[in-house]
């Protein structure tokens, strides 16, 4: 057992000196309850940077459980039918796809506008409202992919392949819902007359919004192997 | 998203209103309380419930005055029809293992004290928290909601095999609404419990304060980390289980329910569905959450005895390898729980050797606990009692898993009351005892007030004889080939086994009794306790620096330094043979290291 | 042990008391108004009835200790009548459900139903009853959307009897016990005045109301058969049925 | 003074709750293993082929198990007993060898051991499992339902008759949905509640589930096998021993769980015979 004094290691403290908070209220925003705009703060928190994988870690977890699901059912399947995949999913996956990239645009913009070099915020909106377009078009997509099954009377219980396909979609779009759910909070948080947006906000949105789009490409992929 | 960062919680001044205090507190502390109140509530709910089974086992043809009251279809003059006795067996189940050896060892003890043992003022992600406790209770009162729907709950036991569980009302009264609300209730659980698992996650990797490396980090906290990676993955598996579970139920499709069912003479529309994909699903979830319900007591023991032995384990590290390597295996001999379900021979062998390795580290552990007791100066108060009491539970109740990992003997011992009797030794009463060890060591610094000691003793020693008397000879029925979740045993070979079952049924009953000394104690110390010092176990962690109770940010402001591995214990300072974990005196060991 | 006895005696008790008021309140009723007797006759050979292995319960077993209980899809007597036929007035009757609060019983005994196939008006209370030493499960199975719904209670040994009754009219209910998978037996809920044959085959319907009607004949196995009748005040109507074995 | 005394009292008090602990957990060990020792409550006597080794596999593990929790126990109380009554002043020691010997003894003693066991415990698992049926094992379909067996024997012809789902009907004792007027296989099927077999000849058991998850238990075959809907396993079995043994099920099944089951009747060849003709004569 330990018989001298540790000294501690030398770790950054990851709140202001005044010691006050672990809660690190305004530091880590565009605008500090004073008001005056500060330099961003160069990475997120690493909480939030932790919550978010920690968060994406679980629902990994639960579509690998789906994933096995589908293969043990299909495996000792007698009943199963193979379902071709309505075309409009590759639709989808083209808006899904360019989401991702005009986030990644809006991020710059903002991080621009956070530095000071961009003296309007509204580009960096531009491009939030822009994402948060192509997302809803996407859910609307996957609405119509489900009609488009429905016309060909295949319903959630008509054969374990179309219930597959439903219920794995539906997670999907459950969970893209979230994310919409986060741009929108990133949008409002930004276009504030002060901007109060926090740099982990706008970062832990993205990486789950861009994990969406990696999680759907693997449904694809599983879907179209699969069914 | 939700919003992910830590803002806010202290930053502004505590909450005044009463709803934002008490009940949709942000604070870890407060919803610590929560959770340690609702296991209370499901506890003794779960325990009227097994007394009512235990009566039936005994005297299965005798009227249980007033209980016909409770349920008139269930119990018509008071008589137990074997439905409700099912229907009492898996809500019994159902409660124990997920609101109350869930949510008390580790949702309850380690939302209060994780955030304090890292030295942090709150867990990160506090709305999260918040959710994560009424998004449980929501559960708990969907669960609890079958006990008033049509044919009451199901009767499927909280393994709710498929297509017993996913064929409808058809199969027997509770199948219909009662198994939807249970599917429902532990698939919304699942959200609650993922939720936690987060911030305890991130609490521990992200919030420990200066100087708090991840080994300085105490027993216990190593155990809810440890818990919360297994809650994480677990659960995440359950809850699809569970929707795809309820939509064979009422959308009529067929993952689990094969083709060709005939029951009450009418064929099922279903059809195809594996009937071992539940089973696999289920106890892939099911194996580790034994370990989630008990690692936290390991944690909470080794914690109660080091301050008691007044010295250190004989070593930290080994001690959290091993319940790493518990949580590793967990995952990975989920199949001893269906050695003769029909599954390939070939893999029961195969999950049967990680079965066996299990024993390695849990062995481990008790040899170090056991060892560490030598040259020691073993302090005797309630805590520790309830602690040594947990070390012997959990021996008496692994050793008989040597047989269950075998399947030659499963052939044997498997449904059999040996199965019972093995996880309620090892599973439930050693983690039971876990929450009763931590509950007396910590009752001073969450209230403010000392438990009383006597009353404390005496509960302690009917729970500790009384379990024994209960679950010993359940072994010995197992053995006898006596078959678990029957109603009532009208077989001519369980005759001679009946008066077992009495004897059991009044152990039972005493020991249930003996639990109320227990919650009285618990209430009359909250408000007429003696007033608690600051650190009355002269314990070395950082929620001993601090005033009991707590105050609302945990450190006052100013978070703690740490200076020296979690437990300084037997050696000589200014506060007599230990040193406080944020102290920075020098340390003069004065063990002979052997 | 000895509750058993007690409550074994207080059900045989409350059975005859049941029993009793049934036979008793009909033959009053019956002075009144005019009635529909005749018998149902079955030609060709009976089926052969196959016995039924009660291994499983041996309480069930004792009860039928000698001679083995056998299948009672359909139970002829000596002289060809047909019992277990269900003869109901199926149109002209016009004076709805006659509201009888004489309790019908349905007798779990010896792990078989008495009677077989019990006729029961709609709302009139049905009494379900167990005297056996086993547990049965009572099990209803309606078919879905004729306005009944089924259910599924155990009665363990000794626990009293409970009333039931039907909402609509159907030809019939077929009822089970899942812990002792032979028994099986009807429930047919009829619309006004019944009668259902006993093993010589005659039946005898109460309670009609002068005038013309049709009357159907149900047997489980066999279906179903029509014939006129008319019933005169103070002279009994009279329809006699013939069905052929399958 | 007073808090002086109170102090030295209390730890009085102490010593002796915890030396009467440790005499408890004491007792309550060997209370325990007593049962075990003296046979109280044992499994039947075997009445099949394979059923040696596993009884075999039984007592061995029962004793590595014994000493385990024997030595834990009274280690574990001795400790208690002796360490409780340290005072202050008495220097803490460490456990010779410290953790490095436990853990060595634990993976050695404990871990090795009962990896062995396991090892030795396949064979018997193999015994059950990994040798197929006997070339002129006799063929009997086990039928599981709410709630009770049902069995089936193929007849003269050796074969089973289709079975259709639609056509069960357990009013009439159509337990397996043969159509005998259509299906010549199924008209000389023999149906029966009680599972009947010959001594000493080799029993190949189709088993299938008409409904749910069933399981099939006989203790002195030393036999348990879940019956899986919309899977049919088998499994094979020797009964040595003529006599009436008890079939349970063990898989939760619905409220009649409990009271489902069925007898074994292993009987000589002629018995055998005779029983099948009179099951066949009321079909």
């Amino acid at each position: 057992m330990a018989t001298t004094v540790h000294e501690p290691p030398r770790v950054e403290p990851r709140r202001p000196p005044d010691g006050s908070s672990s809660g690190n209220g305004g530091w880590r925003n565009l605008t500090p309850s004073g008001g005056a705009r500060v330099v961003m703060d160069p990475g997120s928190s690493p909480t939030s940077r932790t919550g978010i994988w920690v968060g994406l870690a679980g629902i990994t977890m639960t579509f690998a459980a789906f994933t096995s699901a589908l293969i043990v059912r299909h495996g000792g399947a007698s009943d199963w039918r193979h379902l071709s995949l309505p075309p409009i999913l590759f639709v989808n996956t083209a808006f899904l796809l360019g989401s991702s990239v005009t986030l990644e645009m809006a991020r710059r913009k903002v991080a621009a506008f956070a530095r000071g070099l961009s003296p309007s915020k509204s580009p960096s909106l531009g491009w939030l409202y822009l994402t948060l377009g192509l997302g809803l078009a996407f859910v609307g997509g996957q609405y119509a992919a489900w009609v488009q099954l429905k016309s060909q009377g295949l319903y959630l219980a008509t054969n374990p392949s179309s219930s597959f396909f439903y219920v794995l979609t539906a997670a999907h779009v459950l969970h893209v819902l979230g994310g919409l759910g986060g741009l929108v909070l990133v949008i409002t948080r930004l276009s504030r007359r002060i901007p109060t947006l926090r740099r982990s906000t706008l970062d832990t949105a993205s990486y789950y919004w861009h994990f969406m789009d990696v999680l759907w490409m693997y449904l694809l992929w599983l879907l179209w192997m699969k069914l | 998203m939700h919003d992910m960062s830590a803002q806010a919680v202290h930053h502004h001044a505590p909450p005044t209103g009463f709803i934002r205090k008490y009940v949709f507190s942000l604070d870890h502390k407060v919803i610590g309380k929560q959770y340690y109140g609702l296991a209370l509530l499901a506890v003794f709910i779960g325990m009227v419930l097994s007394w009512l089974m235990r009566i039936h086992l005994g005297w299965t043809n005798a009227a249980i005055p007033g209980l016909q009251w409770l349920s008139s279809s269930g119990a018509p003059g008071g008589v137990m029809t074997p439905e409700y006795y099912l229907e009492l067996m898996t809500m019994h189940g159902t409660l124990m293992v997920f609101f109350v050896l869930t949510t008390a060892p580790f949702a309850a003890f380690g939302n209060y004290f994780l955030p304090i043992q890292v030295g942090a003022e709150d867990m990160p992600f506090p709305h999260f928290n918040m959710m994560s406790f009424w998004v449980t209770f929501v559960a708990f009162c969907v669960t609890v909601s079958s006990f008033f729907v049509g044919d009451g709950p199901p009767l499927a036991g909280w393994t709710s095999y498929a297509p017993l569980s996913a064929v409808g009302a058809v199969a027997g009264p509770g199948q219909g609404t009662g198994q939807v609300l249970w599917a429902a209730g532990i698939a919304i659980f699942c959200v609650g419990q993922l939720l936690g698992s987060l911030n305890f996650i991130s609490t521990t990797l992200d919030m420990r304060c200066k100087g708090m490396s991840l080994w300085r980090l105490p027993l216990t906290a190593w155990a809810w980390f440890i818990t919360s990676l297994m809650g994480l993955t677990a659960f995440a598996v359950l809850m699809p289980a569970c929707i795809l579970l309820i939509l064979d139920h009422v959308a009529g499709t067929s993952f689990f329910v094969a083709s060709n069912l005939v029951i009450n003479d009418q064929l099922q529309p279903h059809s195809g569905g594996s009937t071992l994909l539940w089973q696999h699903l289920f106890w892939f979830f099911g194996h580790p959450e034994v370990y989630i319900a008990i690692v936290p007591g390991m944690g909470v023991v080794s914690h109660v005895l080091i301050s008691a032995m007044r010295r250190p384990m004989l070593s930290h590290r080994v001690l959290i390898y091993s319940m790493l390597a518990l949580a590793f295996l967990s995952y990975m001999v989920y199949g001893h729980h269906m050695f003769v379900s029909g599954m390939n021979p070939i893999s029961s062998v195969a999950f049967s050797f990680p079965t066996l390795a299990i024993t390695i580290p849990s062995t481990i552990i008790v040899l170090i606990w056991i060892g560490s007791l030598y040259g020691s100066r073993l302090r005797i108060n309630s805590a520790s009692l309830f602690a040594l009491g947990f070390v012997s539970m959990f021996v008496s109740g692994g050793v008989s898993g040597f047989f269950l990992a075998q399947p030659s003997l499963d052939i044997m011992l498997h449904a059999t009351y040996f199965v019972v009797g093995h996880f309620h030794l090892v599973m439930a009463v050693a983690a039971i005892f876990g929450i009763f060890a931590g509950t007396y060591y910590w009752f001073p610094k969450v209230t403010g007030r000392m438990m009383n000691e006597t009353l404390g003793k005496v509960h302690f020693w009917f729970s500790f004889v009384g379990a024994y008397c209960i679950f010993m000879p359940f072994h010995y029925l197992g053995m006898a080939g006596n078959v678990r979740r029957y109603s009532a045993f009208v077989d001519d070979f369980m005759q001679p086994l009946i008066p077992v079952h009495k004897f059991i049924t009044i152990a039972a009953l005493v020991t249930g009794a003996a639990q109320f000394i227990f919650l009285y104690n618990l209430i009359y110390s909250r408000f007429k306790g003696a007033p608690a010092p600051q650190n009355p176990w002269e314990a070395t962690s950082l929620e001993w620096t601090i005033p009991s109770p707590p105050p609302f940010d945990n450190f006052g402001g100013k978070l703690p330094v740490v200076y020296h591995d979690p437990y300084q214990y037997g050696v000589e300072s200014s506060t007599g043979d230990y040193v406080m974990q944020d102290s920075p005196e020098k340390i003069q060991s004065v063990r002979d290291e052997a | 042990m000895k509750t058993r006895y007690k409550l074994a005696g207080m059900l045989t008790a409350l059975l005859l008391v049941v029993v009793g008021i049934f036979s008793l309140s009909s033959n009053v009723s019956a002075a009144g108004e005019g009635k529909i007797t005749g018998t149902v006759k079955l030609t060709g050979t009976p089926p052969h009835a196959k016995t039924i292995d009660m291994s499983k319960d041996p309480v069930c077993q004792k009860a039928h200790a000698g001679d083995p209980a056998k299948v009672e899809t359909v139970v002829a007597g000596a002289d060809g009548g047909l019992a277990n036929v269900v003869v109901y007035i199926s149109e002209g009757y016009s004076g709805g459900a006659t509201a009888a609060t004489n309790p019908v019983s349905i007798d779990q005994k010896g792990c078989m139903y008495q009677p077989h196939v019990v006729a029961v008006d709609v709302n009139q209370p049905m009494k379900v009853v167990n005297s056996d030493q086993t547990t049965h499960n009572i099990h209803p199975l309606p078919a879905p959307g004729a306005g009944n719904t089924g259910w599924n209670k155990s009665q363990p040994p000794g626990s009293a009897p409970f009333d039931v009754t039907w909402k609509a009219e159907e030809i019939a209910i077929p009822v089970k016990c899942n812990i002792h998978p032979w028994m099986h037996g009807y429930i047919a809920v009829v619309k006004g005045p019944y009668g259902t044959s006993d093993d010589k085959g005659s039946y005898t319907i109460d309670n009609v109301p002068p005038g013309s009607y049709t009357l159907t004949a149900w047997q489980e196995d066999l279906g179903k058969q029509t014939a006129k009748v008319t019933v005169a005040a103070g002279k009994p109507g009279t329809a006699d049925f013939t069905f052929k074995a399958k | 003074m007073r808090r002086a005394f109170a102090a030295t009292s209390h730890f009085k008090g102490q010593i002796i709750m915890a030396k009467i602990f440790a005499v408890t957990i004491i007792l309550i060990a060997i209370g325990s293993a007593i049962p075990i020792l003296r046979h109280t409550w044992v499994a039947p006597p075997d009445i099949s082929t394979h059923g040696a080794q596993i009884d075999e596999q039984m007592s061995e593990t029962m004793a590595e198990a014994g000493i385990s929790f024997l030595a834990a126990q009274i280690i574990l109380a001795l400790f208690i007993w002796r360490y409780s009554s340290r005072r202050k002043d008495e220097k803490i020691r460490t456990f010779p060898g410290g953790a490095t010997g436990l853990v060595a003894a634990a993976v050695i003693l404990v871990g090795l051991e009962v990896m062995a066991l396991g090892a030795f415990g396949v064979k018997a698992w193999a015994k059950v499992y990994f040798t197929p049926p006997g070339p002129n094992a006799m063929p009997v379909q086990a039928q599981a339902g709410q709630f009770a067996f049902y069995f089936r024997y193929p007849g003269p012809d050796g074969k089973f008759g289709p079975i259709h789902p639609d056509k069960i009907d357990e009013g009439t004792q159509n337990f397996y949905g043969l159509d005998t007027s259509n299906d010549p296989d199924a008209k000389d099927d023999v149906v029966t509640a009680e599972l009947g077999v010959p001594v000493n000849r080799e029993i190949h058991l189709l088993m299938h589930s008409k409904d749910l998850g069933h399981s099939f238990y006989v203790r002195e075959l030393r036999v348990q096998q879940d019956f899986v809907p919309g899977l049919d396993v088998s499994l094979h079995f020797t009964a040595t021993k003529t006599g009436k043994y008890e079939i349970v099920c063990t898989q939760l099944c619905g409220l009649g769980h409990y009271n489902m089951k069925a007898y074994l009747d292993v009987m000589s060849q002629e018995d055998f015979d005779k029983w099948m003709k009179e099951q066949a004569a009321n079909q």
